[in-house]
């Protein structure tokens, strides 16, 4: 049996879909979910050799193994389209409007990332707005009383922001298509002493994709209780999400041109790291990304 | 903390002119003022008419709050939300499932606490070399965040019940041992000597006297740290839970379900009242020649 | 079994140094002291002057900086059960019944180990006849906390008799009893005394008291403690003697003596003179200060 | 908790004889045991070198087990890692800076228990209608988990200092009032009665004896207290921080720096202690009566 | 200003019953008790009769049930400067020192109010006449932590007398002491009424100490507390008395006359008799397991 940690991100409560639908025991994989309220303890539990798989986004996937660890990325689960979004209070229509205001989010997380890209893109840095940490919830639940002028936020709160009618996305994930990639990362050994089960896993994945692109509502109804949200909320953060199937998994683990492939979106999300402090140098991506679990799956 | 000593429950003649003890100190000592008396007497009806008023003012005045549109229900969602958000949390079928798991993971890391914590503080409070030995540590120790030790726990004890029940220890561990070593240096030395005297060896006067002498206020060290090992279930839940009362506030918390916090919050005080109140009960039981024979 | 000329205790030149952080302290000098089998013996004297002391290291609980202490020959190390002591206060076991505090020597190893049957059944009938003996039988199963304070001493006292120990330390065990109290008391241990056989060394400040009970009156001096001087007493057997004796002009006579004895260790007699001269001085200022 | 009682810390005959309080408790019993016996003497040249010993112990045993290769390093840095970790933080420029926001956060939210905690615990010890009233509610409120609060915080007090200082507030306040009310219930009725004969009246009985008598004790119920503010500075820059050694250990936890961790917590319980030394010296000078005079 | 007949303090017909959780208790039963003005008077009377509850009472530190108190004829409310009250043990304040101790009045708006420069100054005055008149002056400056019993016990009366109360309650002040201190301290507190004038309510347990200090003994007894008997003591004016004068047969037979009188209001002689029968039974028990 493996374990896979998972945590609050509609590309990875996807994977009660597997269990519930019974694509595990389809694909002969024995694999227990385990979930983390906290999903930086979910990469820390794999960092620490207490899990053998997460799902876990690039970002946090680059400082562990900027440490050496043996960790390999075999699945892409789905990129955000929309799913992550830089919300900001009504007042404020431009990036203009945003100097010098409070933005609330946690560092070095996706939401960080991605409002320091939207900020370059639009000829602005960090400095030109006050960056103030805390956790995602805490960031829209400080937006939306008004005690901050922007939040990083992924949905649900993307859209709990909109229909409070306190604040509007300003910049969202669909406008950096490959920037957030989420990942199903293993270590090694673990690989190596479970293949099989691996290969079932990525196999149960693939299904659970086509599985959510046939039924969208039943999809979200069977994964919303997981995480205290009605279904029909949930179906919109769903449609955020651009889930990953055997074809885009292919296009991502392979170095190309494609916007969605982890040897592009590394060496931007590395340089943004680099820059917070957080990494000192780039891991390589053929080092950790290992195809072959999604090439067998795909036949 | 302890409000209960051993000594002088009954006003003896020498207790009483002597003892400034809980005994003594509780006497009614001028009327004249009547209920605003220093440290006047309140008939018990009074007593709890006034702790009822006081709890109706506190829902009064909250649910008034929260109705009077003044403040946005998401900052102070009102009553009936709250009771609504735990039926509805029941309903869903996890609010006993939850409650049970959490008092299964805050009363093994307090029993743990407690088993470790009594024989320590029994020798610490017994042996000068002990003492010196363990107190500074321990000292140092009851200055650690518990929450810090959340990624800690994760490598060093994984992902398993035995990691919740890590962090219920950690915050309790500590406070435990210095209080019961408070406990334990607090036994009259008479007693000590008295068994000294009739040729009790070292092994005896620590398990016969020390340790039954202490005994009260070591339940009521324990009474009091079971309350903190409560305020610490949310901490606990943080590593890799998915059911708990704290579990669920976490999770309430990611949505800004200010109603289903509210909830687990009462929850969890209601809960910690009553063991309260169960160790009470087991004081009374335990110990009568406290509570008057 | 012992040699009747050799003393029960035998104090030789006993000296004690407290040394504590802020001082070192001489409490105690160069003490000689017999105490024969079967005596009752009773140390007065001054507040401070050692009396508890020299009782505590007879009974193990303190060291002694000099000198040595033998118990029918024996030079002790540390605390026996052959010497029991009776406190002041606080030495009961709250958590126990009376009943259970008077036996409790009885779940001691030093007094179970190699004990056959037969002495436990013997230990059941003492307690019983120890509870009757000090009129406990009504309250044999109270906690002690229940028990006025003259109560509890009795259950004290029966705790320490309880394992027949050959010498009793008893410091001040009736100071905080009140003085009605104190005379029953004081018949209760004259018939423990003469049913037991034990010895007894005993501390307090009332004179009375002493002479009331002992058959020798040790007088200790401070500064530092040493034996100042030492009284037989003659009175009537002990069942014999009644509250009355109290008054009687020979008692009175030896009361006297002692009293004057440690009034003059003490500097008592110097306070009371000072007193008056005091009085005569401030007897000015009061008449100005109510002229206002 | 309190070791300190106002009563008899001079063996005067009358204390000796019958008070059970901490001057004669701490008294030596029996020598006859040397070093172990029960509630022997321990001279302070060897207490210290024990305690020193049991120091080095600890240290040397973590040195080696982490450098034994036994244990991985992500799961145990040595101890030369913590403080090459230490001195990289002091290099960039923020150790000083996260230690100086994080002691002004604990010390804010500490005074501000305080100092509504002192009042409202002398009014409840002393007044049997005012403990009624708010009793029961504190009571009820000192199993609330801070962490819980988190959100709550944020809603209600927004961003800034206030948050950090809130949330150190609600962990310390409840525990503090409870305690302080505790505290001023011993003190001895015959003190009160005293003032009462000479014609104090109620306001002057509270401020001038009760207070006084009681103020000793509250000292070291603070000092406890502190102890348990710096536990709660973790959770109080959970809200919206970007500096403090809770940050620091919050954002060390995301990358896993163990180093950094171990860094911030011993950091943490070396500024407690310091903390804790510090009230203890203030007791010491300003309560000298009971320190010998 | 008080006309000669008017008794300082008048209790009549007063009754006091405790209602606790547990049970109702019916401490005082009608009690008459006249104190003339500057008498000097005494309570004895078996522990637990109620000397305690009755001089509270007077104090206004406890309601009564029935029956009223005057203090020169008017009826009390609650506790006033009046009348101080000096307990055995733990009223001083251990954050003041001996000074301010004893000048702690002077902080409480009842003594200030109203006050002119003339009385701040001759109330420092007072205070260390006082200081001087309990011989503390060396003392001035400690915390009573550092004093003994019986410096503790000046300092507290001392603080009592510093405002000049009419009347001074005292429960048991000396009880805390050993023999010798008190005789010491008889001696002062005779001083201190001869040069004060104040009239002195003292409970006490001793009997000696009672006949020696007081102008009548009035013995309480119990179930439930009411007055048995009152003793005019007739001894030479305070100042002349001595300690010798405890062992003069006058003062000797009035000791006898009271004890004997508690002893019978207690059961004590029950008592004492009760313990020589049970004395004979239990030798024969004794004797039994000395066969062993
Ligand atoms: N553990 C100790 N450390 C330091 N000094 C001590 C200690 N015990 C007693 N002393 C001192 O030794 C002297 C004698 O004390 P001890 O208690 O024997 O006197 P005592 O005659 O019993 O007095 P009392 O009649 O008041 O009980 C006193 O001055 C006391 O302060
Ligand atoms: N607050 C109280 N509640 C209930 N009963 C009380 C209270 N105070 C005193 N008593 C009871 O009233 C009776 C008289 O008590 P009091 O203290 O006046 O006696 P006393 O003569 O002073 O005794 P002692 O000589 O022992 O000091 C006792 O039986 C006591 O138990
Ligand atoms: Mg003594
Ligand atoms: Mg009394």
């Amino acid at each position: 049996e493996i374990t896979l940690g998972i945590s609050d991100w509609p590309g990875w409560v996807a994977w009660y879909i597997a269990q519930e639908k019974g694509y595990f025991k389809k694909y002969d994989a024995h694999v227990k979910l385990v979930w983390f309220p906290n999903y930086i303890d979910s990469v820390n539990a794999l960092s620490a050799g207490q899990l053998d798989a997460n799902s876990q986004a690039l970002i946090d996937t680059l400082a562990p193994l900027e440490k050496g660890l043996p960790l390999k990325t075999i699945l892409v689960t789905d990129n955000s389209a929309g799913n992550d979004a830089l919300m900001v209070s009504n007042s404020i229509k431009t990036f203009a409007d945003l100097k010098g205001k409070t933005i609330g989010l946690e560092q070095y997380s996706i939401e960080n990332y991605l409002a320091d890209t939207a900020l370059h893109r639009h000829g602005m840095t960090q400095k030109d707005v006050k960056i103030v940490n805390m956790s995602t919830g805490d960031a829209a639940a400080a937006l939306i009383s008004g005690r901050i002028d922007g939040a990083g936020v992924w949905n649900p709160w993307i859209n709990r922001i909109t229909n409070s009618h306190k604040g509007h996305p300003l910049f969202t994930s669909k406008d950096a298509p490959g920037l957030i990639p989420d990942l199903v990362v293993a270590r090694e050994a673990a690989i190596k002493a479970h293949r099989k089960d691996f290969e079932g896993m990525v196999k149960a994945w693939f299904a659970v994709v086509r599985f959510v692109h046939a039924h969208p509502e039943a999809a979200a109804k069977i994964m919303a209780p997981h995480v205290g949200l009605q279904p029909k909320e949930y179906a919109l953060s769903l449609a955020g999400t651009r889930l990953f199937g055997a074809k885009l998994n292919r296009e991502a683990m392979k170095p190309g041109h494609s916007p969605v492939s982890l040897y592009n979106s590394t060496p931007d999300t590395a340089k943004f790291l680099i820059k917070a402090g957080a990494i000192s140098k780039m891991p390589e991506p053929a080092m950790f990304i290992d195809p072959s679990l999604v090439e067998h799956a795909s036949k | 903390m302890s409000a209960i000593r051993e000594t002088s429950l009954t006003p003896t003649p020498a207790a009483l002119a002597t003892a400034p003890s809980a005994g003594k100190a509780t006497r009614p000592v001028a009327k004249g003022d009547g209920l605003w008396a220093v440290r006047g007497d309140l008939p018990r009806w009074q007593y709890v008419s006034i702790a009822l008023f006081s709890f109706l003012l506190m829902l009064g005045s909250w649910w008034g709050l929260s109705d009077s549109g003044w403040v946005p229900q998401l900052f102070l969602p009102s009553p009936p939300q709250v009771v609504h958000r735990l039926a509805q949390w029941y309903g869903q079928g996890n609010l006993i499932n939850d409650t049970q798991i959490s008092i299964f993971r805050v009363t093994a890391g307090f029993v743990l606490s407690a088993a470790m914590a009594i024989p320590l503080g029994l020798y610490i409070g017994s042996f000068r070399p002990v003492q010196a030995f363990f107190e500074p540590m321990v000292e140092f120790a009851r200055y650690l965040p518990a929450v810090a030790f959340v990624p800690l726990v994760l490598l060093w004890v994984g992902i398993g019940e035995g990691a919740k029940i890590s962090i219920i220890w950690i915050g309790t561990f500590f406070q435990m041992v210095l209080m019961i070593s408070e406990n334990v240096r607090h036994v009259p030395a008479a007693q000590i000597e008295a068994a000294q005297t009739m040729g009790a060896n070292r092994g005896e006067i620590v398990s016969r006297v020390i340790f039954r002498s202490a005994l009260p206020d070591i339940v009521d060290t324990l009474r009091v740290t079971l309350g903190w090992a409560w305020t610490y279930l949310v901490v606990a839940e943080m590593v890799a839970a998915n059911s708990g009362l704290g579990y669920a506030i976490l999770q309430a918390q990611r949505f800004l379900q200010t109603g289903k916090i509210f909830g687990g919050i009462l929850l969890i005080g209601t809960i910690g009242l009553i063991m309260d109140q169960l160790f009470r009960l087991l004081h009374r039981r335990a110990f009568p020649w406290l509570h008057r024979a | 079994m012992t040699h009747a000329s050799t003393p029960k205790i035998a104090v030789r030149g006993l000296g004690k140094h407290f040394i504590t952080r802020e001082r070192a302290f001489h409490a105690l000098d160069a003490i000689d002291l017999d105490v024969r089998p079967n005596e009752f013996l009773a140390l007065v004297g001054a507040s401070g002057c050692g009396k508890s002391t020299l009782l505590r290291i007879i009974g193990g609980l303190e060291t002694l900086t000099e000198g040595e202490i033998r118990i029918d020959g024996q030079p002790i190390h540390g605390p026996g059960k052959d010497r029991v002591m009776v406190f002041q206060d606080y030495s009961l076991y709250p958590w126990l019944t009376v009943i259970e505090n008077i036996r409790f020597c009885r779940q001691l190893d030093a007094h179970v180990r190699d004990a056959s049957t037969a002495d436990a059944a013997s230990a059941v009938d003492r307690s019983y006849a120890l509870l009757a003996l000090m009129g406990l039988e009504k309250v044999k199963n109270s906690y002690p906390n229940a028990l006025s304070g003259g109560m509890r001493q009795r259950v004290a006292i029966a705790r320490a008799l309880m394992s027949r120990p050959e010498v009793l330390l008893m410091d001040e065990p009736f100071g905080a009893l009140d003085a009605q109290t104190r005379e029953v008391m004081h018949d209760l241990i004259l018939h423990v005394f003469e049913l037991e056989k034990t010895t007894i060394v005993f501390v307090t400040h009332d004179v009375d008291e002493a002479i009331y009970l002992a058959d020798r009156v040790v007088v200790l001096a401070p500064n530092p403690g040493h034996v100042d001087s030492i009284y037989d007493i003659d009175l009537p057997p002990p069942l014999e003697r009644n509250q009355d004796l109290k008054l009687a002009p020979d008692f009175l006579a030896q009361k006297k003596t002692i009293l004057d004895r440690i009034r003059q260790t003490t500097g008592v007699q110097r306070d009371l003179e000072m007193l008056e001269r005091m009085t005569r001085h401030l007897r000015n200022t009061a008449q100005t200060n109510q002229g206002d």
